[in-house]
């Protein structure tokens, strides 16, 4: 490849699936285009459709090519090769998003790393769910105290969303039962809306789902079914209004934003101001708006103010650091299922 | 030979004097046809065929000659690389069926052309099928075909299911089938190949009804004698070109197969009184039951001895095929006995029977005896392959094998450039050849035969008969079943003759056997006391 | 346990049977007309994704309904005459031919959204049309029957008409009566004349179209939207469905709800808290037992045995 | 004569097909790209512009000879198998299994997590094959079930028995060093695998076209009436050859984890199993000719990456671009008039001067 002197900086982001799920990946991909717009730098996308044997000559490539100045690379199923290619390169800067990287050893001066903490905006949302299951006045929920949960795959991150999910309906209701079922990959949107439809069927007046681009079931399942469904990663509610769709809007009454949109646009700014703090995690969740309950027309439109402020106030427990959510991150099958167990069926 | 086209040509320059020809004449004309496969073989070379309306006219030659290609170039089923066809006087170019069909040109083909799982009367109307709005009018057609069948008196019967009917009612809806298409011109090739003499007879008298009602037919067949009874005239193919057109009866059979063949050929075979020995095959008892829980097998008994030819007379479909797949193990869940030197064979996996030197000709070569994708010396080595003579160290002694295989091919007289090359490229003779190069060269002690020189032309017939002979005289047990009632005569000792699953007859002495009294049992007129029966078993 | 069963003995649930069942039951009637044509294909997941998306598109672009089923059908037809095209003309391998569609429709259509229309992945911002549900009118009342049969979508009912279509296409018509011809045996057909490649071509065509619907329903019916791969599998199940009926169109349908009644019942039994792996392999391992036990039953017909012991018991007497 | 016409035209053909194949693509990425000479560049002459991409090339193909071979020798018994995809996948979690959690030394790890993964791979192939025996139950609709059994089963092992809480996904424990295979070049990541896959690639040539396994096999393939007349025993060399093809599915799979991956990441079936069909189809289930088609599907993709990479045309143009140059160059009959006339042709002028 030939070396002109680049006049702007050049940015690229290795997503580990493919764009397009209008969830995670197209998030990071909004961030990253934003801070480009405002800062006029050139940026790039690589998708790997989630194959593992192109990670490592995907990022061997880039660092080679010393064509960018930054690559910016995340989810833990890349972290290994990140790490790998951050070491043999040490002159390549990487932004590394939604995982974590221990520094302690000194190693990875190259490297700034962002996580949002899932398992903290998802305890709000299994909170608001379990209050809002219990609602006496909106005709949409039955009597029973049933939520539900729709993942994609089995895998940490989707059971971060659950433990904290639990975690936050058992916190203002113990009674509340939670139903979880998986699609078996992310793709199956049809099986998604089967799901949630089950969950329906069994009681539940509000489904969770975490299933990327599969999740567009469960939210057209909550619209046939006259339910509800809580959006994940960006703001589903305000999504579906943007393109006209006010009746699907209306069966969301929230979403866990996850704002590392805006993390990775800090980040990149601070990259073209030269005070990226290189070396160093940052996680962020509630506590530094990392994370966020969405709070739309639609929340306050189905959403008690009351139960908005119960919510409020478990968020503020948080922040102030006396609830601490549990993570999934890091934790044995056998340790997930106590979480899961909690759950009753 | 350069003399025998002489003497062809001279002929067809008397007739054209003597009878002042004008082309309208020939209702069709085929010149300077040429066709060459897409393998490169050359089928037909310039060859010019001419048809007169209202004629009989035979198609004659040696297995490959390239007759049937020649038909479907008529028909349209290949099409020919160069030459011209006229038609009631007009040039055509038939590219298909459908055009060959709308002219007035249809055929019956030497294998069946019908679908298995429909009745004879879709069979029957495939193609026109009568109804409105593209709807399909069962009633009309089993109608169509009653119609048809009372008119020119061949009874069928139009709701039965191709699958389950005998091949001389195959045979029937062919040619009914292309009746109903209304043509002037039939190609029947090889249409009495599996018909029995009194089949054949009516088949002939059918035709000779047509003759005279102004149809012009085109008869392929390798049996000189219905060429002599049916037809007016004759070409001879061989090689890809004609060698000469003749009026039939001009000729005598023996100077037909010369001019086929090129050489004499013996029609009969010289061979010794038998000697028989122990018996090696014994059947007790042997019933079986089709799937549609028919007994197609009837309490069969008989034994084979060493050194004896046991032939099976009957009409195709009355259990022979079951028979002999029963004995070759093909078929199972037999009731009764079948012995192999006093040992049953039910327990047996073929593999076990043929190591005792059991031989086994089917007569279903598409289906048995042959894989058509595979060449000639993968088709010949597969009842020997894993022997250790021809293996070395875990793998296959190639150079063994191919010096086995090129023998066989010589000593069989199979025609072809090389051992390597597909079977399907070989005409239906040569493929036969094969198969029976396979399954006598294996020092057999029971040779079970079942139709060996169906569809083969005089030259290799007459070569595999006298190697049954030959085998016999080595100390073979010989079953040989067959439709073909002079071969019968010819070729065994004994005769058992078989109807409706049954032995209806055993007839000890061939010699003394004609082929009218054959006839009379295999229709099942005749029929022989249980005594008589019982002599066929030799214990 | 036994909200299980509540769920699974109610009326809502053969509902789900249905509505789960319609793809299949489009998929498999496909695959019947095409393997009464001899043909083997496999490649109805790309059909299916296609015309999902030509649905999609062609409503969200025009506003019209039926612009939209119109291309959709454009567009899964075109896929089935390029595996006409390169298997009965080019004679390409069908498996392979298959395979390889399968792959475009993955990639192809993603990118033909993302060139036509900006998206990438999903169309949910598309305002795409669906197709209406239809309460059917006086069966709507009847107590329970009216639960499960009316209120489907449009395409469900479809569906069901598609199996008597084809009922009558195969064994009543003229054209069915040919494309059974050149499936059993193509030279027979031919030597009377029947263009085989073209009837082949036709039986195609025809099952094209009708996997086609089944790929409409699920970006049109189903669901609002076209997502990536979002058949998922359901093309080969499809044929699986086909294969379980033996080539019957009813037993082909009732195969088809079997397999979506494991998936249904699958879905219920989520809340069982097995592996969750163990749960989703259910509907596989039921079309697995569906094939042994067919098979089971083809081998002996009931006559042949009886008559053999029939014939057992006489010599023995 | 005729076969150097026909070898003649084979090599047209491909190179036909592959032109009209490119000329396709090149069509359509200048629908989407601002510079599509450059795409094209890219995906042509880009696989092959430093070591580290031929290694890519090298390292994808690796897998595909050990699939190519098994379905070669399933397919060659007339069975359309596609059980090497869960058997592939099956056996990379035996192997993983066998990685993470027995300790063995050096050189006797690997052999014992290929084993492994043949034995299950084995089983995977054989189970279709047994339905098809026993039940009649066509191969290519249960094994396509089977495939779907198999990854269910796997992230099943993933999950609750070897599943590594540390990464943040669902993956296995890493695999102990003992296991993994060693890389035979250092720029590269080509690994002892190649080695393998090649012995692999020369023992199935040799078993399928010069052994009487191999004979009866194909013998079956081509006429399985034929076969049981002969005396083969159809049933058996049936499942024999479904065993050995999916166990070395399985040995591929396990190979690929050894040589590739230091944990088991895999979060979906891999493709390599119906790869492993299409290189089979492409190789005519010869193994002789399975590296080369292996190649070749790995360079179209090694290709189409490159170019995703260094080009504005996005990645999924690539299954357009391999649907197109696959089919086209498995067209029997591509171009057979062209072939026809010429070999009438030459047929024509030996039979003239055969006259002459
Ligand atoms: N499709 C084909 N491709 C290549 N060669 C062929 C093909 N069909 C026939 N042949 C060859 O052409 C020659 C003529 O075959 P044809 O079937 O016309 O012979 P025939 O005279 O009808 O013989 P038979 O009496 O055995 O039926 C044979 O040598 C045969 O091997
Ligand atoms: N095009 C195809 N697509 C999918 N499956 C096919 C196709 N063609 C055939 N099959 C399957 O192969 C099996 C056997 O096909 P075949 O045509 O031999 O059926 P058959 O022997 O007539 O059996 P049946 O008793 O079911 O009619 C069928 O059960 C069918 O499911
Ligand atoms: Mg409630
Ligand atoms: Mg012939």
């Amino acid at each position: 490849a030939k070396k002109v002197e680049p006049k702007t900086l050049k940015v690229v982001v290795v997503i580990n699936t493919n764009l397009g799920d209008k969830a995670f990946s197209d998030l990071v991909w909004g961030g990253v285009q934003k801070a480009a717009a405002e800062f006029d730098f050139e940026i790039k996308a690589v998708e790997l459709g989630g194959d593992p044997t192109k990670q490592e000559p995907t990022l061997t490539e880039l660092c080679d090519s010393k064509e960018w100045d930054l690559i910016v690379a995340g989810t833990f199923n890349l972290l290994e090769a990140t790490k790998k290619a951050a070491e043999k390169y040490p002159d390549q800067k990487f932004l590394v998003y939604d995982a974590a990287i221990n520094y302690a050893d000194g190693k990875f001066k190259n490297v700034v790393s962002v996580l949002s903490k899932q398992n903290e905006g998802s305890y709000l949302a299994g909170a608001l769910a379990a209050l809002l299951t219990k609602s006496t006045t909106d005709p949409l929920v039955n009597d029973e105290k049933i939520i539900g949960f729709v993942g994609g795959g089995e895998n940490a991150a989707i059971n971060d969303f659950l433990i904290g999910y639990i975690e936050g309906a058992k916190a203002v209701d113990p009674a509340t039962k939670i139903l979880f079922s998986y699609v078996g990959n992310f793709t199956d949107s049809a099986k998604a809306k089967e799901l949630a439809l089950a969950q329906f069927q069994q009681g539940a007046d509000i489904v969770f789902a975490v299933a990327s681009s599969a999740g567009f079931g469960v939210y057209d399942a909550a619209k046939t079914a006259d339910k509800y469904a809580i959006g994940v990663d960006q703001d589903k509610a305000l999504q579906f209004k943007a393109v006209g769709d006010i009746v699907q809007a209306k069966h969301i009454p929230t979403s866990v934003v996850k704002n590392l949109d805006v993390l990775i646009y800090e980040k990149l700014s601070q990259f073209v101001k030269k005070t990226m703090p290189w070396g160093t995690h940052e996680a962020v969740g509630l506590k530094g708006n990392g994370m966020a309950l969405a709070n739309n027309e639609y929340t306050k439109l189905i959403v008690s103010a009351d139960i908005l402020a119960q919510v409020e106030a478990l968020k503020a427990k948080i922040v102030a650091g006396t609830t601490v959510v549990p993570t999934a991150i890091g934790l044995t099958t056998e340790q997930i299922q106590v979480y899961k167990d909690k759950a009753g069926q | 030979m350069a003399s025998v086209s002489h003497l062809f040509h001279l002929e067809i320059g008397v007739r054209i004097m003597s009878e002042n020809i004008k082309v309208e004449e020939y209702i069709l004309s085929m010149e300077n046809i040429t066709k060459i496969y897409s393998n490169g073989f050359i089928a037909n070379k310039s060859v010019n065929f001419k048809v007169r309306k209202g004629e009989i006219h035979a198609l004659i030659g040696e297995n490959g000659a390239g007759k049937s290609t020649l038909m479907k170039v008529l028909f349209g089923q290949e099409q020919p690389d160069s030459g011209e066809i006229f038609y009631k006087g007009k040039k055509t170019n038939i590219t298909n069926p459908l055009v060959a069909l709308h002219m007035g040109i249809g055929m019956v083909h030497q294998h069946f052309m019908l679908v298995p799982s429909l009745t004879v009367a879709e069979n029957m109307v495939l193609g026109v099928e009568p109804g409105k709005y593209g709807m399909f009018s069962y009633k009309e057609a089993v109608k169509l075909t009653n119609d048809i069948s009372k008119k020119y008196n061949l009874p069928i019967d139009a709701e039965a299911k191709i699958m389950d009917l005998p091949v001389g009612f195959k045979q029937r809806v062919e040619i009914l089938k292309i009746l109903l298409r209304g043509v002037d011109v039939l190609i029947l090739d090889e249409p009495t190949a599996v018909l029995t003499p009194q089949e054949t007879d009516e088949l002939f008298k059918q035709l000779k009804v047509l003759k005279e009602k102004g149809y012009t037919i085109i008869f392929i067949s390798h049996k000189l004698h219905e060429i002599k009874k049916l037809c007016d005239n004759l070409t001879v193919l061989r090689n890809g070109r004609v060698t000469g057109t003749a009026k039939v009866s001009d000729l005598t059979e023996q100077e037909i197969s010369k001019m086929m063949v090129g050489r004499d050929v013996f029609l009969t075979i010289k061979k010794d009184v038998a000697q028989p020995k122990e018996t090696v095959l014994s059947v007790k008892n042997l019933s079986w039951v089709d799937k549609h829980g028919k007994r197609v097998v009837n309490n069969l008994s008989f034994s084979v001895r060493a050194g004896e030819i046991l032939g099976i007379a009957g009409v195709e479909g009355n259990g022979q095929r079951e028979l002999t797949n029963l004995i070759a193990r093909l078929e199972e869940n037999q009731i009764g006995e079948i012995l192999l030197y006093g040992k049953s064979i039910a327990k047996q996996s073929i593999r076990e029977i043929r190591e005792q030197k059991i031989s086994h000709i089917s007569e279903d070569r598409m289906t048995f005896g042959t894989v058509y994708e595979a060449t000639i010396e993968e088709n010949i080595i597969s009842d020997r392959f894993y022997k250790k003579e021809f293996n070395k160290n875990y793998l296959m002694d190639a150079k063994k094998i191919k010096n086995h295989v090129n023998e066989l091919i010589k000593e069989y007289n199979v025609r072809t450039d090389s051992k390597d090359l597909p079977i399907r490229t070989l005409s239906g003779g040569n493929m036969q050849k094969v198969v029976v190069a396979r399954e006598f060269s294996s020092d057999p002690k029971l040779v079970i035969a079942n139709q060996p020189t169906r569809g083969i032309d005089v030259g290799a017939s007459e070569f595999i008969r006298k190697k049954l002979v030959t085998l016999r005289d080595q100390g073979a047990a010989v079953l040989l079943v067959s439709a073909d009632l002079n071969e019968v005569i010819e070729v065994s000792d004994s005769i058992v003759v078989m109807c409706d699953g049954s032995i209806v007859a055993y007839l000890k002495d061939a010699k003394r056997v004609t082929e009218e009294q054959l006839g009379e049992y295999m229709l099942g007129i005749k029929k022989q006391s249980d005594e008589e029966l019982r002599e066929v078993v030799h214990d | 346990m036994d909200v299980i069963f509540k769920s699974i003995f109610s009326t809502v649930f053969f509902y789900t049977i249905l509505r789960v069942a319609t793809p299949l039951i489009f998929v498999s009637m496909a695959a019947l007309i095409v393997r009464k044509g001899g043909i083997m294909c496999i490649a109805f997941e790309g059909m299916m994704l296609f015309a999902a998306l030509g649905g999609v598109i062609g409503s969200a672009l025009t506003q019209n309904l039926f612009v939209g089923l119109l291309l959709g059908t454009i567009f899964g037809v075109t896929i089935a005459m390029i595996f006409a095209y390169f298997v009965l003309v080019l004679q390409s391998n069908n498996v392979l031919t298959g395979l390889a569609l399968n792959i475009l429709g993955s990639g192809g259509t993603v990118f033909l959204l993302f060139a036509l229309t900006g998206e990438k992945g999903t169309s949910s911002s598309l305002r795409s049309l669906q197709v209406p549900h239809w309460n059917i009118p006086i069966i709507k009342d009847i107590p329970i029957l009216g639960e499960i049969i009316s209120g489907h979508n449009l395409f469900t009912y479809l569906a069901f008409l598609t199996v008597i279509l084809v009922y009558i296409l195969v064994y009543k018509t003229r054209l069915g009566l040919r494309i059974r011809s050149v499936g059993e045996n193509p030279q027979a057909a031919e030597s009377v004349g029947i263009k085989v490649i073209r009837t082949k071509v036709i039986s195609l065509l025809i099952g094209g179209l009708i996997a086609s619907f089944g790929g409409m329903y699920m970006s049109m019916g189903y669901l609002p939207f076209f997502t990536r791969d979002m058949m998922s599998g359901r093309g080969f199940i499809g044929i699986a469905a086909q294969n379980l009926g033996g080539g019957i169109p009813l037993n082909t349908m009732l195969s088809a709800m079997l397999f979506g009644s494991a998936e249904a019942v699958s879905n219920v039994f989520q809340s069982l808290r097995l592996p969750s792996e163990f749960v989703q392999m259910l509907p596989y391992i039921v079309t697995i037992v569906g094939l042994i036990s067919i098979g089971g039953v083809k081998k002996e017909s009931k006559s042949k045995i009886k008559r053999i012991k029939e014939i057992k018991e006489s010599t023995h007497e | 004569m005729i076969n150097k016409i026909e070898n003649q035209f084979k090599f047209i053909r491909i190179a036909i097909s592959i032109s009209i194949a490119l000329l396709l693509a090149f069509l359509i990425i200048s629908f989407v790209s601002k510079d599509p000479l450059f795409a094209m560049y890219n995906l042509i002459i880009g696989p092959f512009e430093n070591i580290r991409r031929v290694g890519n090339i090298v390292e994808l193909m690796i897998p595909l000879l050990f699939t190519g071979v098994g379905v070669s020798i399933m397919y060659s018994a007339g069975q359309i198998n596609m059980a090497s995809e869960g058997a592939f996948f099956l056996g990379g979690v035996a192997a993983a299994y066998v990685s993470v959690t027995f300790l063995l030394p050096y050189g006797i790890h690997p052999v014992v997590a290929m084993i492994a993964g043949g034995l299950i791979g084995g089983l995977i192939g054989l189970i279709p094959a047994i339905l098809f025996v026993k039940f009649k139950a066509l191969p290519v609709v249960s094994s396509l079930m089977l495939n779907y059994i198999s990854y269910f089963l796997g992230m099943y092992v993933i999950h609750y028995i070897i599943f590594d809480p540390e990464t943040g996904y669902l993956s296995s424990f890493l695999y102990k060093e003992t296991a993994i295979l060693p890389k035979l070049f250092s720029v590269t990541r080509i690994h002892w695998g190649l080695v393998i896959g090649l012995i692999v690639v020369v023992l199935g040539y040799l078993f399928l076209k010069k052994s009487k396994w191999g004979y009866a096999i194909r013998m079956i393939g081509m006429n399985p009436n034929f076969a049981q007349y002969s005396g083969i025993n159809v049933g058996f060399y049936i499942l024999l050859c479904q065993l050995i093809g999916g166990a070395i599915a399985g040995i591929g799979g396990a190979v690929e984890q050894l040589g590739m991956y230091s944990r088991f990441q895999y979060q979906k079936l891999s493709g390599h199993g119906f790869d492993g069909v299409l290189v089979a189809i492409l190789a005519n289930y010869n193994p002789k000719f399975v590296p080369l088609a292996a190649f070749f599907i790995a360079y179209v993709r090694v290709g189409a990456d490159v170019m995703a990479r260094n080009s504005d045309v996005p990645i999924e143009i690539v299954s357009i671009i391999q649907a197109v140059i696959i089919v086209f160059v498995a067209s029997e009959r591509f171009l057979a008039g062209w072939k026809h006339r010429k070999i009438v042709k030459a047929s024509q002028e030996r039979f003239a001067s055969e006259e002459a």
